[in-house]
């Protein structure tokens, strides 16, 4: 069992040999190091989901990190069923997307780097989930986001790929701003930043109240908000969604680990993690409910009249982690777990299909300039196609299963404001499917509507991309299975499994609203099929008449609510105006450079006066040196 | 028996002897020989002290101040080699290159 | 007269200045025989080496002055002791002076701590190999002040040569002996031979093999003998740091130099052949040699070491400088260095 | 007494020696005087029952960096030496003020007392242990950590010499 620590420090390890050796040794093998390191991660964590299913947990420090005075922090890792979930979760993806990059980034000249950086994210989501304290939780929360801002900035020489990846890090330090305060009221509430004692504490404090900026505020409500805020940064709520999209321009498989599969889910597991302080606050859970299902609808309604492939499946990670916070908000935190887990298979393979439909298309985004590659690419095709179905929510596949249980504990939950989110989410769950879609369609079916050079250079991708989309619908399909409701027959494992780290939330329903709840979302999802299939295969002048009759809203919807325009006017520019006008025109010029420039003018004439002194004799310094030394003498002995 | 005073004194003496041939002598080998002349001062009232205190850690200092006399005079007689090589005199009042 | 003394001394100090009066005249007396005999070795020395030398190539050496040449060596110091003492133009004269005084002074001075055998001792000091080590690092002033007094780019490229060899080799001796130092547990020679005694095999350079094959290199370089007579290679720089003196001057670098040799055989003697002692396996075999005085024993080792330098002369050529300083600097200190490592960790598990 | 004789002896020959160093003109004669002034200091640790104190001192000091110093001197060849002065020209404040702290120092050490107590290093301890073992118990025991470090400064030391005084090859 101790060779857990195994699971973060193999990647890491890898990450040092590509570091160091990449550039000049391994070259063009440097991916060997990474996957051997990632997948032997994933044995391990293998290994370990066997002993915690056994009942086995872990809960021990490595080494002190930091102590000072009563505040101590180490390197600790805690490993229980929401860790080792996670951990399957991580190193699954990140096992398959680095056999997928071998195929992606052959041949691209920073090889060993991307390898590295990749290998340095897993290592530090792993150290972010395998925490057994805040603090340690806040260094692997800074570090992928630190790995984020290096491969979506991969292409550094793009300007548009630069940007994209100062803007998620600047965006994400409004969140981590919020997060980093949070951490602090718990050390100062609790004593202490270890998961035991604060969670064990936390029911202690339920009832006080803080003064905070003059008013008094709910304890646990305002430590609850204070974290989530670093949620909502990290895993792309609204208002701080912006980054997401524009992240995209990382390449492919960057998409798919960081942006779907894993760092974004970071923030759900926050919240799970933390569920013992958000169950005390009702406010709390109510905002995260809220902020869940506003940010879903928000982002699947964008993600109907988007063109670019990835964009749009970037807008469905954003719509369906408002899904799983939407749940958590309702307090079923399993239910959220559990659509992570069964999302992350599925958006990662979205994501890789994407990339391999921009392998063969030659780096072409527009899906208007797509169509008709069924018979160029079927593998891709067929997984692509199972994905989309498991995000619908076609029963039997694993989207179906997490997003009914939400869907159902939304509806019968004890939330004030369940019945409105489950109202939310079953419209969610309509767009969803009617976008993915449209997606298939516009991609895969039709005539190719590309130039002739590229219908020349269609193909399917190399083995070594198709067999991770492979595995990974195998998961897309099959990881539900695990959670299928008892009301299916099936045995819930999933919560039970969960049961003890996040308790079990009891619906109130009778089994004809819970038949009525599901009836509602597959009905859902199949108009929302139907409905794409009919705008995008029978008639397809529909949607250019919609567009044109509805221009208002498709305007609205296709520049994603202005969002960036009024945070561009809200605060970019008025941030540039301060700096251009203020910091450097007055304060800068008037200010500092009078300073900076007096002073040294000052000693200048000062020291011409008194550079007589420097003859440059050593001897004259050591007899002054001397001498002093006599005087210091002389007066002690006077004194 | 000799006071300890007395090697007090005499160590007092060889040190001051070796200060004034520093701060005097224009040859800069034999300033470096007069700095090891200070520290054989400084030596002198180490063992002193350590044989009237009857506590060997003096000597364990003296041990270390000749192993650092041994490294400074390795370093500092290549830097003079390296010096001589560059302006051929070895006289320090022929280097005042950082005169103000 | 004695009561007129007793009048002017106390007789407490009367008694105390006779005792130590004795001391010193035993002392002293030590000395001379000390020095007699070694010089007596010396000079015989040099006629043997001629001998063992001419024989080795097949001709016969001295043989007109007396028996078999016996006497050649005094004919040799009295020829040298009447010659002109020339001192060079130009000449650091006090330096020129004191030059060969160092050298041939250091080299005896080292006499002093050797025990010859059990009991006989000049000064019976508990640093003796260090106090070695001093004395040898001294010659090498004689040398470098020698070569550079005498004004001469002859002497004086001998002289720094010299300096350098035997400034770096000294590092190598001393590395090798401190196995010896290990093992005995002190560093006074005569606790070293009793250790040695007690030590089954009854002589350090069975198990310090390491250390006596360092040393015994070592110990040709310091005395400036062949294969590594760089200083005096007669066909680079004449004679080396003496080409200048002459006379009795060049008679005390001479007998310095031999003196080194038979210091250098009697430290190879004292620390690794058992000195004054045989090995316990060899007297339990025949018990007659234990009534064989211990100076006989020291003697034969002594002589068998000095006869291998002089074969070793007869037989090698003499090695370039850069070889030389690259054997001393890249093979001999390492070596030291690992039989030290060696010798500690085996004492240590041996303890333990 | 006769102690008392032995130490006037060798304070006055060392600090006659100590004055010929810095003030001979010849360097050569400097080294030479140094090396008769190192003995004598030896001598004096002989004395203070120091015996591999004072070994070392001879080793090292006189048989090392001394003759690293005649070694630089030879070198250097400064024969022009002996052609101009041997002080700077302010050597009179060098000498004042030397002067003035050696009378204010010696001042003070008159009235010095000994007043701690006796450590455990006897003389008699010394002896039954042999001073270069009790040295070395300690040095290897104690004080393992700095003797560590000083073998770390002389390694820098010899590097530092070999690249300082290195000739720069260049290429042709």
């Amino acid at each position: 069992m101790n060779n857990y620590l195994l699971i973060p420090f193999l990647p890491l390890a890898a990450f040092l040999i590509n570091i160091l050796l990449g550039r000049n040794f391994l070259k063009e093998k440097a991916h060997w190091v990474s996957i051997l390191a990632v997948a032997g991660s994933w044995v391990v964590a293998v290994m370990t989901l066997v002993d915690t299913m056994a009942g086995k947990t872990i809960n021990q420090d490595l080494y002190s990190w930091i102590v000072s005075g009563n505040f101590k922090v180490s390197v600790g890792f805690l490993i229980d069923q929401l860790t080792v979930v996670m951990l399957i979760v991580v190193t699954t993806c990140s096992t398959l997307i680095h056999i997928y990059s071998v195929g992606y980034m052959h041949g691209d000249k920073g090889y060993y780097r991307f390898f590295a950086y990749l290998s340095l994210f897993t290592f530090c989501m792993l150290m972010l989930v395998m925490a057994n304290n805040f603090l340690q939780l806040y260094f692997g929360w800074e570090g992928v986001g630190l790995c984020s801002y290096f491969l979506i900035g991969y292409y550094f020489d793009k300007k548009s790929a630069s940007d994209a990846g100062k803007k998620a890090f600047i965006v994400n330090r409004f969140g981590d701003f919020g997060f980093g305060i949070g951490i602090f009221m718990i050390f100062l509430t609790f004593g202490t930043i270890y998961y035991e004692p604060v969670f064990a504490q936390a029911g202690g404090f339920a009832n006080n109240t803080v003064n905070f900026l003059g008013y008094d505020v709910h304890l646990m409500t305002l430590i609850a908000l204070l974290l989530f805020c670093g949620s909502v940064g990290k895993s792309a709520q609204m208002p701080l969604h912006v980054w997401l999209p524009d992240a995209m321009e990382g390449p492919t498989p960057v998409s798919a680990l960081i942006h779907a599969a894993t760092m974004v889910t970071a923030g759900v597991f926050l919240v799970a993690r933390c569920s013992p302080i958000f169950s005390l606050s009702e406010t709390a859970l109510m905002v995260v409910a809220l902020t869940g299902a506003i940010t879903s609808l928000f982002a699947a309604t964008i993600g109907l009249v988007q063109n670019d492939i990835k964009r749009i499946i970037a807008y469905s990670t954003i719509s369906q982690l408002g899904y799983m916070f939407l749940a958590c908000g309702v307090g079923a935190y399993s239910a959220g777990v559990f659509h992570l887990y069964t999302h992350a298979f599925f958006k990662a393979l979205l994501f890789l299909c994407a990339g391999s439909v921009m392998h063969a298309m030659a780096g072409e985004l527009n899906l208007q300039k797509m169509g008709g590659l069924k018979k160029y690419m079927p593998v891709t095709y067929l997984t692509m196609l199972l994905a989309s179905l498991s995000i619908a929510g076609v029963p039997g596949f694993a989207g179906f299963f997490s997003k009914d249980e939400i869907l159902w504990l939304a509806y019968s939950g004890p939330s004030p404001v369940g019945k409105l989110v489950w109202a939310i989410g079953t419209v969610v769950a309509f767009l969803t499917a009617f976008y993915s879609f449209r997606l298939i369609f516009l991609t895969f079916h039709g005539k190719f509507r590309g130039t002739h050079e590229q219908e020349h250079h269609l193909h399917e991708s190399p083995k070594v991309m198709t067999i991770p989309l492979i595995l990974l619908c195998v998961g897309a399909i099959a990881s539900g299975w695990v959670g299928i409701p008892h009301l299916l027959g099936g045995g819930a494992h999933f919560t039970e499994f969960m049961k003890p780290v996040l308790g079990h939330p009891e619906g109130h329903g009778t089994h004809s609203e819970e038949w009525m709840v599901m009836a509602v979302s597959v009905i859902a999802g199949f108009s929302g099929i139907g409905l794409a299939a009919l705008f995008y295969l029978v008639r397809t002048d529909i949607p250019v008449k919609l567009a044109a009759g509805l221009s208002g809203v498709h305007k609205l919807l296709f520049n994603k609510y202005y969002v960036d325009e009024f945070y561009s006017f809200l605060i970019v520019r008025p941030a540039i105006w301060t700096a251009k006008n203020i910091l450097i025109g007055i304060t800068d010029a008037k200010i500092i450079e009078a300073i900076v420039n007096g002073v040294p003018k000052a000693i200048g004439g000062f020291s011409q006066v008194i550079r007589k002194v420097q003859t440059g004799f050593l001897q004259h310094y050591a007899t002054i040196m001397a001498t002093g030394i006599l005087i210091i003498i002389a007066l002690m002995l006077l004194r | 028996m000799v006071p300890l005073n007395w090697y007090l004194m005499l160590s007092a003496t060889v040190f001051m002897i070796g200060v004034f041939g520093f701060l005097t002598r224009k040859n800069i080998i034999i300033m470096f020989m007069s700095v090891e002349l200070m520290l054989n001062g400084v030596n002198i009232s180490l063992v002193a002290f350590s044989h009237y205190l009857q506590d060997l850690r003096g000597q364990i200092l003296v041990f270390f101040i000749i192993t650092v006399a041994a490294a400074e005079a390795a370093i500092g007689l290549a830097i003079i080699i390296a010096l001589f090589r560059n302006k051929s005199t070895a006289h320090v009042d022929e280097m005042n290159e950082m005169k103000g | 007269m004695n009561e007129i003394l007793g009048t002017i001394i106390a007789p407490d100090t009367m008694d105390l200045l006779i005792k130590y009066g004795i001391n010193i005249l035993i002392i002293f007396l030590k000395i001379a025989a000390v020095i007699a005999v070694a010089l007596l070795h010396v000079a015989y020395a040099t006629y043997w080496e001629r001998k063992v030398i001419g024989h080795m190539q097949v001709r016969l050496g001295p043989i007109e002055v007396g028996p078999h040449g016996l006497l050649q060596p005094i004919a040799d110091g009295v020829k040298l002791f009447f010659k002109e003492d020339i001192i060079p133009a130009n000449a650091d004269k006090p330096l020129f002076y004191l030059a060969p005084v160092i050298f041939f002074v250091s080299a005896l001075t080292s006499l002093a701590v050797l025990p010859f055998f059990e009991g006989f001792v000049i000064a019976n000091i508990n640093i003796g190999l260090l106090f070695l080590f001093a004395m040898s690092s001294l010659g090498a002033y004689g040398i470098i002040v020698s070569g550079w007094s005498s004004n001469s780019k002859y002497a004086f490229l001998g002289g720094l040569r010299s300096a350098s060899q035997v400034i770096s080799y000294e590092i190598a001796m001393g590395l090798s002996l401190v196995g010896v130092m290990i093992m005995a547990g002190s560093l006074n020679l005569s606790d070293i031979v009793r250790a040695q005694h007690q030590y089954p095999t009854g002589m350090y350079a069975i198990p310090q093999f390491l250390g006596f094959f360092v040393f015994v290199v070592a110990a040709f370089a310091e005395t400036n003998r062949l294969p590594f007579d760089l200083p005096e290679a007669e066909s680079e720089l004449v004679a080396g740091y003496f080409t200048e003196y002459s006379s009795f001057r060049f008679a005390m670098f001479f007998l310095g130099e031999y003196t080194g040799m038979l210091i250098m055989s009697s430290i190879s003697a004292i620390c690794f052949l058992g000195g004054w002692t045989i090995p316990r396996f060899i007297t339990d075999a025949i018990p007659f040699l234990l009534n064989v005085p211990g100076i006989v024993w020291f003697l034969v080792k002594v002589y068998a070491f000095m006869f291998f330098y002089y074969w070793v002369r007869a037989t090698l050529p003499r090695y370039r400088y850069d070889q030389l300083m690259a054997i001393g600097w890249k093979i001999l200190i390492p070596l030291a260095l690992l039989n030290i490592v060696i010798t500690g960790v085996v004492k240590i598990l041996v303890k333990g | 007494m006769l102690a008392k004789l032995f130490f006037g002896y060798y304070a006055a020959v060392i600090i006659l020696l100590s004055l010929l160093v810095v003030t001979r003109k010849n360097p050569v004669r400097s080294v030479m005087w140094m090396l008769l002034l190192f003995f004598h200091i030896a001598s004096l640790y002989l004395f203070l029952n120091a015996e591999f104190i004072a070994a070392i001192q001879v080793i090292v000091y006189a048989g090392a960096i001394l003759v690293l110093f005649l070694f630089v001197v030879l070198l250097l060849n400064l024969r022009e030496e002996l052609k101009v002065k041997r002080f700077i020209g302010s050597w009179p404040a060098g000498l004042f003020v030397s002067a003035a702290i050696l009378a204010i120092v010696i001042n003070v050490i008159r009235s010095f007392v000994l007043v701690a107590p006796p450590g455990r290093y006897s003389i008699e301890y010394i002896k039954e242990a042999t001073h270069t073992k009790a040295l070395g118990t300690i040095l290897y025991t104690e004080y393992l950590f700095p003797f560590e470090i000083a073998s770390l400064v002389l390694l820098i030391a010899i590097i530092g010499a070999i690249v300082l005084a290195k000739r720069k090859t260049r290429s042709h």
